[in-house]
Parts: structure tokens; C-alpha cells; sequence
């Protein structure tokens, strides 16, 4: 394989861009998997990123009303942690202010990605919503 | 070799058993439902739902988990998780099934806490 | 999840782009992996859509000599096939006369690929290479 | 928990099995190669290679492993593939493994082969 990778500053990015069907998420979640493992995660940090990225994305499905229907994904590799960032071409929402909720037990959403990742920050406008949430590197 | 859920159901005299092979989303959870609804009408009321070979669940799916363990609890049957994976227990708790429900390591345990007497 | 999905026009394309790291191609198979299964390919052809899918990867990781060091994948979800497209911004071969091979035992990936799926189109030049393969869905 | 080559060694008296989980890339090909003739200098002349659980290989993989397959018959010593997916297969009989190397269904069928006396 690739001795010296070339492109001396080959970026580690992995880029994922998934229409937005039902399941698809779970093309996030294998892909996922792979990167954490690359990265050495452990069980529970993989699982965690994959059920963090599944709310991401659901929420992208439900919520985003976006037209062209994609929900990007990049995946970015840092030597002290693993940055995942989701976006939508949506509609938006004030994060402060979530739309009350048609549905008992659910509005859980961004709570469980901030349960499970370590940090997780929201930007979001008429432009759509992104999604940034990082997982720091198994310490040994 | 679909993404969908697989469940399995083992009858014993006095529970039964319902284990999970896979992602429990919206439609793994009625699917789960479903089948522990489909055990109560038989009798069953002593349930255990075993998650050992599930590692990924949505909100919706557990959302539908809540759901159910209020219906059976309604009808005084009784449910008890085990082999939750780390992150799954943290998604429980985060979203109140913890509460709701019996959650235990392993099988051997829920047994035994199913045979304990129920409360009032 | 999306009831009806939003974007009448929702195209059924997954697109991944990975560094030329080695073992990167196992995110592409792992992707690879949910979209056969969201398509209901058996076993088999799965593994067969993995297996072609590492060669073109490896190969562009290997001989593309790419300065930006990407491989952008495609996977497209027809009615009646998978269709995965394996593009580099390499250097490109003559694919009537690839290159004399430097070690024994080497020079099957482009066989294998055609062995595995069901076409296999080559697209190469000084701008780089793109190899599109397709595999019918499950005939039952 | 990363994506290497996990190997087991099983050690019989007059065979050992070497079995695979995982992807046999260059760096796994090298690992089973490393095994296979440390195996052979410690006097394990007939070799199984039990790949149940590899379901992915790529090119350098493969011809690291035929590589190995002529180290071992320059030693005379005996390998034999078993449990091949039918794609791992298709992929061997295209890079000629299958032409160098004897594959059988399962490790019994590859045990009563290397039983069988060595042709001159
Ligand atoms: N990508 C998005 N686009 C538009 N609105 C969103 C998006 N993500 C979340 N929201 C809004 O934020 C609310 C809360 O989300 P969340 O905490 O995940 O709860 P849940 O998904 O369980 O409803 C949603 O009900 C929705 O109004
Ligand atoms: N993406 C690519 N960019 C440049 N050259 C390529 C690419 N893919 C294949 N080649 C050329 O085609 C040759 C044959 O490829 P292949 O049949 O896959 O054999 P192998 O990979 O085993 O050497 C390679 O040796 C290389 O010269």
C-alpha cells in the first residue's frame, strides 16, 4: 500500500454524504465505525459516536425539511480527538428554543449526543443546521 | 441480510425471554413491541428483553421501549432489560427508561427478580 | 423518521471521499457494506462488492501518485443495480497497457474486479482515473 | 479494537491450524506468513489455513499467501485453505492460489488430505 501517503498533506478528513431515507443513517454509523476503529476507539467510544451520529442524523431526516434531501458528514481525524460534523440544507431551528414536541418521550435528541460525546455545539439558521460533536481518543 | 431487526423468543413456564440481534430504531421498536404484546395476550406477563447483540438504538426505538413498558405495566405484567451495552444504559437513563423500567446485568438476575414478589 | 422523504427528487446516492491512508479503504467497504444491505444484496454479494471495491482503492492509494491524496467514491442505487464509481486525480494509466508489474504474483486487481461484479469501466488520463462497476441486486 | 488481522494457533500432533478473523491485507498476509513458518520451523510440516472468519482479502493479501504456499512446498511442507467464502474463492482461483494450493470445505476435509500420503 501507500508507503509515504502521497500528498504530503493528505488531510485526514473522511467525507460522507448520505440521502435522506429511512435507515441511512446507518451507512453513517458503518462508516463510522471504521474511522473510530482507525482510530484505536474502544467498543463503548465507537458505539458511543455511532448512537451520538444516528440522533444527528434522524434529526436531520425529521426536522430538516430540506429540498435537495442530503445530509453531509465529514469525519475529522485529530491527533487528540475525533471531530464529527453534521449538516443539512434545512430550514433551521433556534437551539435555544426547540419546537415543543408532538410526541411523549421523545425531545431527547441532542441530549443523548451531549451525553455521549464530549462536546457538542449546534449552528443553525435559514440556511440549515450544523452539527459539530467531538470524542477525545481512548486514553492509556 | 437486511438492516432490520432480528428478535428471538424463548417461552419458559413462568417468563419468557425476548432478545434483540441488531439496530433498534422506530421500527425494531414496534417490532419488539409487538411481540411482548403478542406475549402478554398469551399469558406471558413476566418479561425479559435481552440486548446483548444490540449496540445501536435511536430516540424513536427507545422512545417506543417506554411506551411499552407503561402498557405492560398497565396491564400488571412486569419487564426487565439485561445486557445493555455501556452506551445503550447511558441512552436509557438519559432518557428516562431507567426510570420507568427494571434494567439488570444479565438474564440469571432478571430471572431472579421476576420471581421476587411483586410490589403493590 | 422521514415519512415521506423530503426532496421529491431524493436522489439514492451515497458519496464518500477517503485519504490515500493505508487501511482507509475499509471505511469504503464498511459504507459499502450498508448500502448492499440497504439494498438487500445477499452475503455473497456483498463480499463481492467489498472485495472489488478494496482493489480499485488500493490501486488508486498505490499508483494514482494523486498530490491531494483523495479517492472519491460513489455509490448509486438503481432499481436493478448498485453502481460504484472509484475516481482519483492521479496521474491515470493506459488501461490496454498498464505498466510492467515491479513484484511476482501481483497484477490481478483489475481481473478481480472484473471477476466479482458484473462490469467494470475504466476512465483514465492525465487528469486521473475513474473506474465504474456494477452489480445487479439480488435476482429471487 | 482496531481493523488487524486477529490469528489463532491450534497445535495438534501431527498438523497445526492457523485461523484467521479479519481483513488479510499486506500487513495481515505477513502476519499468517510470519506464523505459517515459524509453525514450520517447529517442525508443523502440514499446515491448515482456516479463513471462516476472513471475509475480505485484497490482492497483496493473496499474493503474500502464494508466496508462502512456495516457501512451504520448497520445505515440503503441506497447506491446505479451508472455509473459504465463496468470494475469497472466486478471488484465489483468479490470482492462481487455487492452482498452488490445496483448498477443501472444512478443516476435517483438510485434516483426512494432509493424512493421505504426500505425493513424490
Ligand atoms: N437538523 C435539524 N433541523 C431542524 N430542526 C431540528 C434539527 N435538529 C433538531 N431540530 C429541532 O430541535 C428539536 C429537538 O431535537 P431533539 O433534542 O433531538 O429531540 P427529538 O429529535 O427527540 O425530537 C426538534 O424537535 C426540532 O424541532
Ligand atoms: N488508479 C490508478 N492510477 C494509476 N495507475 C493505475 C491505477 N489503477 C491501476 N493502475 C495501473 O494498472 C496496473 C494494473 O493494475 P491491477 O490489475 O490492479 O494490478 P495490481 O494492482 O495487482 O498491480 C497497475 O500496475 C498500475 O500501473
Amino acid at each position: 500500500m501507500a508507503k509515504d501517503p502521497p500528498g504530503a498533506g493528505t488531510s485526514k478528513e473522511i467525507n460522507l454524504t448520505i440521502p435522506m431515507l429511512p435507515n441511512m443513517e446507518i451507512a453513517a454509523t458503518q462508516t463510522a465505525e471504521a474511522v473510530a476503529r482507525f482510530m484505536e476507539f474502544d467498543p463503548d467510544q465507537i458505539d458511543a459516536v455511532k448512537i451520538a451520529l444516528i440522533e444527528a442524523c434522524i434529526n436531520a431526516f425529521e426536522y430538516s425539511n430540506s429540498s435537495e434531501g442530503q445530509v453531509y458528514i465529514k469525519f475529522i481525524m485529530n491527533p487528540e480527538d475525533l471531530v464529527v460534523e453534521i449538516r443539512d440544507h434545512g430550514q433551521g431551528f433556534d437551539p435555544e428554543h426547540p419546537a415543543a414536541l408532538p410526541k411523549k418521550h421523545r425531545g431527547k435528541g441532542l441530549t443523548i449526543m451531549r451525553g455521549l460525546m464530549d462536546s457538542v455545539e449546534i449552528a443553525s439558521g435559514p440556511g440549515g443546521t450544523t452539527i459539530t460533536m467531538s470524542k477525545a481518543r481512548a486514553s492509556r | 441480510m437486511t438492516n432490520d431487526l432480528q428478535v428471538h423468543v424463548r417461552k419458559e413456564s413462568s417468563y419468557a425471554v425476548i432478545s434483540t440481534d441488531g439496530y433498534i430504531n422506530n421500527v425494531g421498536g414496534e417490532k419488539v413491541g409487538e411481540i411482548a404484546l403478542g406475549l402478554v395476550d398469551e399469558g406471558y406477563k413476566n418479561l425479559i428483553l435481552n440486548l446483548e447483540k444490540s449496540n445501536v438504538v435511536n430516540s424513536i426505538g427507545v422512545s417506543i421501549l417506554i411506551e411499552l413498558v407503561e402498557r405492560i405495566q398497565d396491564v400488571e405484567g412486569r419487564l426487565y432489560f439485561c445486557n445493555l451495552t455501556k452506551v445503550i444504559a447511558k441512552t436509557f437513563t438519559i432518557m428516562g427508561l431507567a426510570e420507568a423500567a427494571g434494567i439488570v446485568d444479565t438474564e440469571a438476575e432478571a430471572i431472579v427478580a421476576l420471581a421476587a414478589p411483586q410490589e403493590a
